[in-house]
């Protein structure tokens, strides 16, 4: 039944977005930058670590098409790695976020009464709390568990740590919306003609709710994604993000702001990952907005 | 007074105690000592229990609600890393700065938000439209810092017609509250566009133009109150997050406010000024969805407050 | 007319709250503090902690201090060393017992004469158990101090063991007999003007100490005001005694105006003892924490004065610069005159962990010497000035930086010595670093720190072969992981605190409670001890030097990488008399501002 | 009456849903929806419910069906308590008595499939292998007058009148004794309605499954029923057979409606008669006869006294009236009294 | 006919598809006098609703436009008006209601202010005396206590009170012509016969000339002198409203009065006619009935040519190949 609606869902969907030019060619973008940062991070992988002094802050060459950083490294495979931690520490928080929104929200929008009264207003209480603090437990707390316990390597554990955090965030605003969502649903004719032919609440919301609530979950899922990418950035930014010498866009980014003033610019340094970065987010913000349009079934534009 | 209101306002001081319960739990639990400082010298043992006895610190528990009962009496207690000054003073001093931009930002927000967003909907696949879009994404797309660092440079290097670091004009006001602007208006934006679109749509828009009403008199009187409704209720919490400060703004721009305190008590453990300030936020925060929770119901008179109390 | 109908029309009246907003908006900006004139602002990165001086530990407050006091002996503004303030020894001191008159002309903002009393009211409250913070140690070389306040410690756990109906009575009992004890330890008043200091052994460089924030005096009458004693007979300050008008100043600013986390307003105290010699009449002392911010501030003339440039671009400033003033590292022939960098009196350095097992069991490979020397020798410090820091530090072999404590040798520690390295790491059991663990370096995500960090790892991996892992943490956890000795390798750094090589040795001693290495070497102990305690001078200089030779040549509990630089950003035709000390304690009263435009500085 | 027992027998049933307000959620007042309704129905039979909106017909249903949450009252179908169920049972149940909405537009889920739509009662109650499941789908389609073709489709694919084709099928799948119609043609096209009127003889006749016809639609109701219950505010004002209804109506409500119903064989010459005052809020339902504020024949009585749904003289056999006046109520009592007032 | 004040000619109007713009309403024709009332019949989609909002010119100008055409009111031509011209007509001159209250009335605004400033704008009146206007014109609809139900928003109103006020709306500016677009479709039977009822008796007061689009034939009965029975965006019979009742000539006609059940005269078995409406914009060649058409289903004619509108005797127009008087 999931399979066959979401088949239908994808009939629905693609071709009303390829009508959309943007939004395609702004899909067209996120795949390449995916892919060039996937294949470019791995490649990336060995060699984003070793320094040369002797070769540091040359503007963008041949050699060195993005130029290189404070300490000689080139910053292209820089880059592109930065791009795949920035964009794994974005969908995985996404995909957390998602998770967690999605079952919080519908749990709560089934539910009804007391409960759903309940669990909102533990969503409204873990909106007042400390984020930042939240953001150091978690480090603390399950960064040691993950690298003690699990054996986990340090780079990957920063990444799990921080993808948790942000997550552990952002799926509030998932869980109101998807709430919203199921109340709305769930007063739909075709939800109660469900229940009077005997389907259970798991099979309403495998099969009517789900599938009607992807829209809403794809298109806040590609604001989400921005947000927790921005997030990393801030976090690097306070230096409780990601590790150097592992590269994010976001502590690139915020190196490159450093070296640029009006003394001297090492403009290649911010305008490359604060480039990708801001071009990445902008083609997600697209893809999303068509998605949203293509799915309330406005007019292309 | 209507009931609905006035059971939003008794849960008020359920959801602060819980989140005050939760935050000194957390605050207490994360590892680190607001009486080591950076550069200092070891704390002898003794030092640090007469510090914790002088600030009421004894034990965990003694220090919960011996806190809450400070709170009680408006109380926000020390900062333990700015020993001179009390959480209330430094409140005090810095909620104003942080309220003035967080209010100038929103009041950008919305006009510019409110005003694109009617633009792009009465223009929907226009070249008016595509801007603003294009504006509402470039401004959730760019970081905070980077635009912060530009406006700065921009306006007091390569155009120099605004100080730098200063405080206290309205000039000071405009380029962080631009910078804080940035993301409120975009989400504004969208809202507007989508509510608008789907107000200018409806029947009684309709009706209105069948009336013989002018285009601006259709927007102007029938569509843009509807269409501010979902505006409303995206503002409670904005706005309380606007008002509170931003680390990355005062920063940049060298701005007294209180949202370098949220990230400097967190980062130097500074237990007291952690929970002071997390109140201020989540009181603010609450309220304010109460507020506009009434302030919807002032415009909207379908929103059902219930009887007269 | 129904009230509703016009409540209904249009939306005119959404204007009406955004009317509003504006209002309120601009009343609150009347509610903040407005920047006061002043005839020259100084700008410096970090923000005031505290006003006390019995409190302070950080620079930024010292520097602050020393501008609205003045102690037995003041900082001198040139070198690391000290020069009498508002008291002249008296003859017959020595390094065991010191005497003092105050001048008659040091007086108090108020008018008031500066007395023994203020000297023995401030240093009582400097180690009282409620007040005293990090420095209060020092005061433990004066006889008896150490005492008194173990004594107040039993007695005041004792008392706090005491029913609480009991323990007011037995407080007030208590109390006259510590006013009693403390006027037996070795703080004598002679008269009131006349203080005798008697040490427990000593001290070659307890003047210098004088100097200290912890040894300034403080105006009695009114901080008195503030005492509160608990019913445990701990003696608490209401914190707010150091606000402005709360109390007077002996030095030659008062504070006017402290507007927290944005600055203070300092204006010259007429009652100074040399007040006609303090040219400039008002001083704005803003802390801005942006780097960048700070610079553009001075670079469009808002502030006169940059006490720190820690900028992305400091290096490419340094680079630049041309500085006129004696002591500043010049480039001749460089387009700037206003960027003067200078030797400061710290040390950058990493330190080991000595312990032989580490946090997670492991064995620890570091408490092996052989293998401390190996990465020490890996460490190419020059490259690492010159492509990474780039502010002219020296490189640093050893902790002690050289040059500035008189008489003292400069001393070479092990450099880079690339084959040695990896000799010793074979010897060590680790031939081409094969079978060595990962090793964690752990730093604070500040300043350049992480960059440095990075660039020392590569070293250590490229030439030792070595696995390195950077542990980046935010400065409090990376504070409490290095309390905890949970390190294997971590940043570290040390100024000194007086003129003497003690300042700096003393670190690595095995009781000391700053040994973050765990650096326990009864040998060392013993050579320091008996150094320290050597009666000549100069021989004890000479027997110092060689517990440090003996530290970097062999033992290697750190790995000193460079000394530091200090960055002043000032345009040294408008600003005149300021002098670059090593302890980077300017004074203010010496500072004379060319014109009368405020703040008047600025970039070609 | 018959000597077998009803299929569905419904008692004194209460729907009383809370309005949501008051401090912390704690509600004051409740919606009177359903108040007091009992009503038969015998297998194969067809029971139509005539009424306003606002008169509960609607909620009726639901609650029959165990959709809407029951105040009091009982339902028994074929004999068994349906309050009684829940969980397991409750649902397996469900396959016995089917819904077919009002809208054929919103209760068919836009992503599905007919295929999809069709096999999810069958599954639900495992009433076919996955193999066989094509073909009774296949078959549904063609009871209901669609091609076994359409299968592929999604609902926004078909109009109208083969969406509630669709929806009739789904109610179909699991063999249901009782279907509960709740005005399955008021959003249908005049030339769509009379197709899914005849299908829905046609099935009556064919399966013998009993029908639950909810409509305001007077002449359909003619068209389908053997008995008639008019409700009004929540309750059952008259019930008879169809033909006594239409014929010889007692309650002057059910007059006004007959007498206001549309009909092209009525002229623009005709004196119009309308019921002055609207249907009155069930939150507070009149006290008395609930009809009685717009009622010409109201007196103190009726203000009073509610008057229960019982025969009374001059009612056919079978038919009940809650009228106190009802022997006096002619069929053409209302049209007499309305028409010399309004002219 | 010279005491037309609405004359509608050779409407066209084409609306916006996935693949292009498509024409949903073709050459419609008809004329409307002062106190007449002409019904346009026809199912959902048949281009009724749509050929009104084009009259109004009140089509959204991005998914629908008129193609060809005139209007005629008062032998203006408002198709050819510029925006700010029709603005003034609109409201003043022709008036329309819609099908749903609900949703047609502003819920923000109090229902008297939305009478007021429709009577404002026809009058340029003082916004103190349009209130009072607004309120003799809601006590004129029937809504009893207007003074203080002026007050009220609409959702404190019901269905049949919220109708009242959309007419209240549309004639408290004394327009000529009023459009009606199914009234009364969501509203329960008794509460239709009071509005209709009440249409009625202020078009005889004032002199209204009535457009009303409405799918039943049982309205059209009680309330129209002329019908015209619109199917896929072509008026297929025009007339008297008793002579198409009694004697309708287009099949479709026909069949649509023959599958309508009768309260008086159930039948065993309804009349059904076949097939369902064609979607706008994908109508069959030839006339659109064509393949739902007992009689023209196999012709050849019928299949390929659009009839031509045919003028009977009794003034009705039928266009059917077929259709015999």
């Amino acid at each position: 039944m999931i399979v066959a609606a979401e088949r239908e869902f994808s009939i629905g969907v693609t071709p009303s977005l390829a009508r959309r030019p943007t939004a395609s060619a702004a899909a067209i973008f996120l795949i390449l930058m995916i892919a060039a940062c996937g294949v470019g991070g791995l490649w990336a992988r060995s060699r984003f670590a070793a320094t040369h002094l002797e070769t540091a802050r040359t503007p963008p060459t041949a050699r060195a098409p993005f130029g290189t950083d404070l300490l000689g490294r080139c910053l292209l495979p820089r880059c592109l790695l930065g791009g795949a931690v920035s964009l794994g520490v974005g969908a995985a928080a996404a995909a957390f976020s998602v998770f967690l929104g999605v079952v919080w929200g519908s749990l709560a929008g089934m539910a009804g009464g007391r409960l759903d009264a309940f669990m909102m207003r533990i969503v409204d209480v873990l909106y007042g709390l400390p984020y930042l603090l939240l953001v150091i437990l978690f480090k603390i707390g399950l960064g040691g568990l993950l690298s003690s316990r699990l054996g986990m390597s340090h780079g990957m554990t920063d990444a799990v740590v921080l993808m948790l955090a942000i997550g552990g965030v952002s799926w509030l605003t998932m869980a109101r919306i998807i709430r919203t969502q199921v109340l709305s649903l769930k007063a739909r004719p075709f939800v109660e003609a469900a229940r009077a032919i005997g389907v259970g609440p798991i099979g309403i919301w495998r099969t009517h709710l789900l599938p009607n609530l992807a829209g809403p979950i794809i298109a806040y899922t590609t604001l989400t994604i921005p947000q927790a990418i921005l997030q990393e950035s801030f976090l690097s930014f306070l230096g409780i993000g990601i590790q150097p010498p592992m590269p994010s866009w976001g502590n690139l980014a915020a190196e490159g702001v450093a070296a640029i003033n009006s003394v001297q610019s090492f403009w290649w340094l911010l305008a490359f990952p604060c480039g990708m970065l801001s071009l990445t987010l902008l083609a997600l913000n697209l893809v999303g907005d068509g998605m949203q349009a293509a799915l309330s079934g406005e007019d292309p534009a | 007074m209507s009931h609905r209101l006035l059971s939003r306002l008794l849960q008020v001081p359920i959801v602060l105690f819980v989140i005050y319960t939760l935050t000194f739990v957390m605050v207490v639990a994360v590892p680190g000592n607001p009486f080591q400082r950076e550069g200092s010298r070891a704390l002898p043992p003794l030092l640090e229990q007469a510090l914790r006895q002088r600030y009421g610190m004894d034990d965990n528990w003694t220090f919960y609600w011996r806190y809450l009962g400070r709170l009680m009496h408006g109380d926000f207690g020390e900062s333990l890393q700015y020993e001179n000054w009390s959480c209330n003073e430094i409140i005090a001093a810095s909620l104003p700065v942080s309220a003035a931009i967080g209010l100038t930002a929103v009041l950008i927000a919305l006009v510019v938000g409110v005003g694109l967003g009617t633009l792009a909907a009465l223009r929907r696949g226009g070249l008016v439209d595509f801007a603003a879009i294009g504006l509402a994404v470039f401004s959730i797309s760019v970081p905070a810092f980077v635009v912060g660092a530009a406006l700065l440079i921009l306006f007091s290097v390569v155009f120099p017609i605004m100080p730098v670091g200063t405080w206290g004009g309205p000039l000071d006001l405009l380029r962080p509250a631009v910078t804080l602007s940035l993301v409120p208006m975009a989400y504004i934006l969208r809202l507007t566009r989508l509510s608008m679109t789907e107000v200018l749509d409806s029947d009684f828009i309709r009706t209105a133009r069948a009336k013989g009403l002018s285009e601006s008199a259709v927007i102007w009187r029938h569509a843009l109150r509807n269409a501010l409704l979902p505006v409303m209720s995206y503002l409670g919490p904005a706005t309380a997050a606007a008002m509170t400060g931003s680390f990355v703004v005062e920063r940049v721009f060298n701005v007294p406010g209180l949202g370098i305190h949220f990230v400097n008590g967190v980062l130097n453990r500074d237990q007291m000024l952690i929970l002071a300030t997390v109140l201020v936020y989540s009181t603010m925060l609450v309220t304010l969805n109460v507020l506009v929770d009434f302030v919807n119901g002032l415009i909207d008179p379908r929103v059902n407050l219930g009887a007269p109390a | 007319m129904p009230a509703r109908s016009s409540l209904s029309f249009g939306s005119a009246r959404l204007l009406i709250p955004l009317v509003g907003l504006v209002g309120l908006i601009l009343g609150l900006t009347r509610l903040t503090p407005r920047e006061p004139a002043a005839e020259l602002r100084v700008v410096d990165a970090v923000s005031i902690a505290t006003l006390d001086p019995a409190q302070m530990s950080w620079l930024q407050d010292i520097r602050v201090a020393s501008q609205l006091y003045e102690g037995l002996y003041v900082p001198s503004a040139r070198s690391t060393g000290v020069e009498p303030g508002c008291a002249l020894e008296l003859p017959g001191s020595d390094d065991s017992s010191l005497r003092f008159q105050i001048r008659t002309d040091a007086r108090w903002s108020n008018g008031d004469p500066v007395t023994t009393d203020d000297f023995i009211f401030a240093w009582r409250r400097a180690v009282e158990p409620g007040t005293a913070r990090d420095y209060s140690f020092f005061l433990y070389l004066i006889r008896g101090v150490r005492e008194y306040v173990d004594w107040r410690n039993t007695e005041i756990e004792r008392i706090g063991r005491l029913p609480p109906n009991e323990r007011g009575a037995a407080a007030a009992a208590h109390r006259l007999e510590a006013d009693r004890r403390f006027s037996e330890t070795g703080i004598v008043r002679e008269d009131g003007r006349t203080l005798r200091i008697e040490l427990v052994r000593k001290v070659a460089y307890f003047r210098s100490l004088l100097a200290g924030p912890v040894f300034l005096p403080l105006h009695r009458g009114s901080v008195e005001r503030f005492a509160r004693w608990s019913d445990t007979g701990l003696l608490f300050f209401d914190p707010h005694w150091c606000k402005p008008g709360n109390t007077q100043y002996n030095g030659a600013y008062s504070l006017a105006d402290w507007t927290f986390k944005r600055g203070l307003l300092l204006t010259k105290n007429p009652a100074y003892r040399d007040a006609a010699s303090v040219a400039v009449g008002s001083v704005e002392w803003l802390d801005v924490a942006s780097v960048d911010t700070a610079w553009l501030m001075y670079a469009t003339g808002r502030a006169g004065w940059l006490l720190s440039l820690e900028a992305g671009f400091a290096p490419e400033l340094v680079q630049q610069s041309d500085s006129p003033l004696p002591g500043a590292l010049n480039h001749s022939g460089r387009k700037r005159d206003d960027v003067h960098a200078f030797p400061a009196f710290g040390t950058y350095f990493y330190n080991f962990n000595c312990l032989p097992w580490l946090p997670d069991g492991g064995r620890n490979p570091f408490a092996d010497a052989r293998v401390r020397l190996a990465f020490s020798m890996a460490v190419d410090r020059v490259a690492l000035v010159s492509q990474v820091t780039r502010r002219d530090e020296p490189p640093a072999t050893t902790i002690i930086p050289p040059g500035m404590i008189t008489g003292y040798p400069h001393v070479e520690g092990a450099g880079l010595d690339l084959s040695r390295a990896r000799s010793l790491l074979a010897e060590a059991g680790y031939p081409g670093g094969r079978g060595f663990p990962e090793v964690t370096l752990l730093f604070n995500n500040e300043a350049n720190h992480g960059l440095i960090a990075q660039s020392v790892a590569a070293m250590w991996s490229q030439s030792l072969g070595v696995p390195v892992r950077l542990l980046g943490k935010e400065a409090q956890s990376y504070r409490e992981d290095k309390k905890q000795h949970r390190f294997m390798v971590a940043r570290a750094s040390w100024y000194g605190d007086y003129d003497d090589p003690t300042t700096f040795l003393d670190v690595f001693r095995s009781d000391n409670g700053n040994n973050d290495s765990a650096y326990a070497d009864p040998e060392y102990d013993r050579m320091l001890a008996r150094a320290d305690g050597l009666p000549d001078a100069s021989a004890r200089l000479q027997a110092l030097a060689q517990c440090e030779r003996y530290l970097f040549n062999g033992s290697m509990p750190a790995v000193p990488l460079f000394h530091y630089v200090n960055i002043y950003a000032f345009d040294p035709k408008r600003l005149t008399g300021v002098s670059l000390s090593p302890r980077l304690l300017p004074l203010l009263r010496n500072v004379r501002v060319s014109t009368s435009q405020p703040g008047a500085a600025g970039s070609d | 009456m018959s000597a077998t027992p009803p299929l569905l027998s419904v008692d004194d049933l209460r729907v009383h849903i809370p309005l949501r307000g008051g401090a912390f959620g704690r509600s004051r007042e409740v919606v009177r929806a359903v108040d007091g309704v009992s009503l038969r129905l015998n297998a194969g039979h067809a029971l139509g419910i005539v009424g306003e909106s606002g008169s509960g017909k609607t909620t009726l249903a639901r609650a029959i069906l165990r959709l809407v949450a029951v105040t009091s009252g009982r339902v028994e179908f074929a004999g068994r308590d349906v309050l009684a169920l829940a969980g397991r049972d409750l649902r397996a149940w469900r396959r016995e008595a089917q819904l077919i909405f009002q809208d054929p537009y919103g209760s068919l889920d836009p992503r599905m499939t007919v295929q999809a739509i069709l096999a999810e009662p069958l599954r639900a109650h495992s009433l076919a292998t996955s193999d066989e499941l094509s073909n009774r789908v296949a078959d549904l389609l063609q009871r209901v007058g669609l091609q076994p073709e359409h299968m592929r489709r999604l609902p926004r694919q078909f109009s109208g009148g083969q969406r509630q084709r669709i929806g009739i099928a789904r109610a179909l799948a699991t063999n249901p004794r009782l279907l509960v119609c709740d005005e399955p043609v008021s959003a249908l096209d005049v030339s769509v309605q009379s197709q899914i009127i005849n299908l829905l003889a046609d099935l009556r006749r064919q399966s013998g499954v009993a029908l639950l016809f909810i409509a305001h639609n007077l002449p359909v109701i003619r068209q389908l029923c053997d008995r008639v219950a008019v409700m009004y505010l929540g309750r059952i004002v008259e019930e008879g057979p169809t033909e006594a209804i239409f014929e010889n109506p007692r309650h002057p409500y059910t007059q006004a409606l007959l007498a206001t119903a549309p009909d092209p064989h009525q002229r623009r010459s005709d004196r119009w008669l309308a019921l002055p005052g609207e249907p009155p809020s069930p939150i507070r339902p009149p006290a008395g006869c609930a009809f009685h504020p717009r009622c010409p024949f109201a007196e103190d009585r009726c203000r009073q006294e509610r008057p229960e749904c019982e025969e009374r003289e001059g009612d056919r056999p079978g038919q009940m009236t809650a009228c106190h006046f009802a022997d006096r109520m002619t069929a053409n009592a209302l049209r007499a009294r309305l028409g010399a007032d309004i002219a | 006919m010279s005491d037309r004040v609405l004359d509608v000619s050779n409407l066209g109007v084409a609306v916006r598809t996935p693949t292009g713009w498509r024409a949903v309403v073709h050459e419609v024709s008809f004329g409307l006098a002062p106190r007449q009332t002409l019904a346009l019949v026809g199912e959902s989609g048949s281009g009724k609703s749509i050929s009104a909002l084009a009259i109004m010119r009140l089509l959204n100008s991005r998914s629908a436009r008129t193609t060809s055409g005139t209007v005629e009111l008062d032998r203006v031509d408002l198709l050819a008006l510029p925006e700010r011209a029709m603005t003034r007509i609109r409201g003043r001159r022709v008036a329309m209601i819609f099908q749903e209250p609900m949703t047609a009335l502003n819920p923000l605004m109090t229902v008297g202010a939305q009478v007021a400033e429709s009577a404002e704008l026809a009058s340029g009146k003082s916004r103190a005396e349009a209130w009072s206007e607004a309120v003799r014109m809601l006590d004129r609809v029937g809504i009893a206590d207007a003074d203080r139900r002026a007050a009220s928003f609409p959702h404190e109103l019901s269905g049949g009170m919220r109708q009242r006020v959309m007419i209240a709306i549309a004639l408290v500016a004394r327009p000529a012509v009023l459009i009606a677009d199914e009234p009364t479709t969501a509203l329960d039977v008794t509460i239709q016969a009071q509005i209709l009822s009440l249409l009625q008796s202020l078009q005889e007061e004032t002199g209204l000339a009535l457009l009303l689009i409405t799918h039943d034939f049982g309205v059209v009965a009680r309330m129209a002198d002329q019908a015209a029975v619109i199917y896929a965006g072509r008026i297929v019979e025009r007339g008297a409203t008793d002579d198409i009742l009694e004697r309708p000539l287009h099949p479709y006609t026909r069949g649509l009065l023959a599958c309508i059940p009768s309260l008086e005269r159930p039948a065993a078995r309804l009349t059904v006619i076949p097939g369902t409406v064609p979607s706008a914009g994908d109508e069959p060649s030839g006339c659109a009935f064509h393949p739902r058409c007992e009689l023209g289903r196999d012709e050849a004619r019928c299949r390929d040519e659009v009839p031509a509108a045919g003028a009977f005797a009794d003034g009705r127009i039928v266009r059917c190949w077929k259709a015999e008087a």
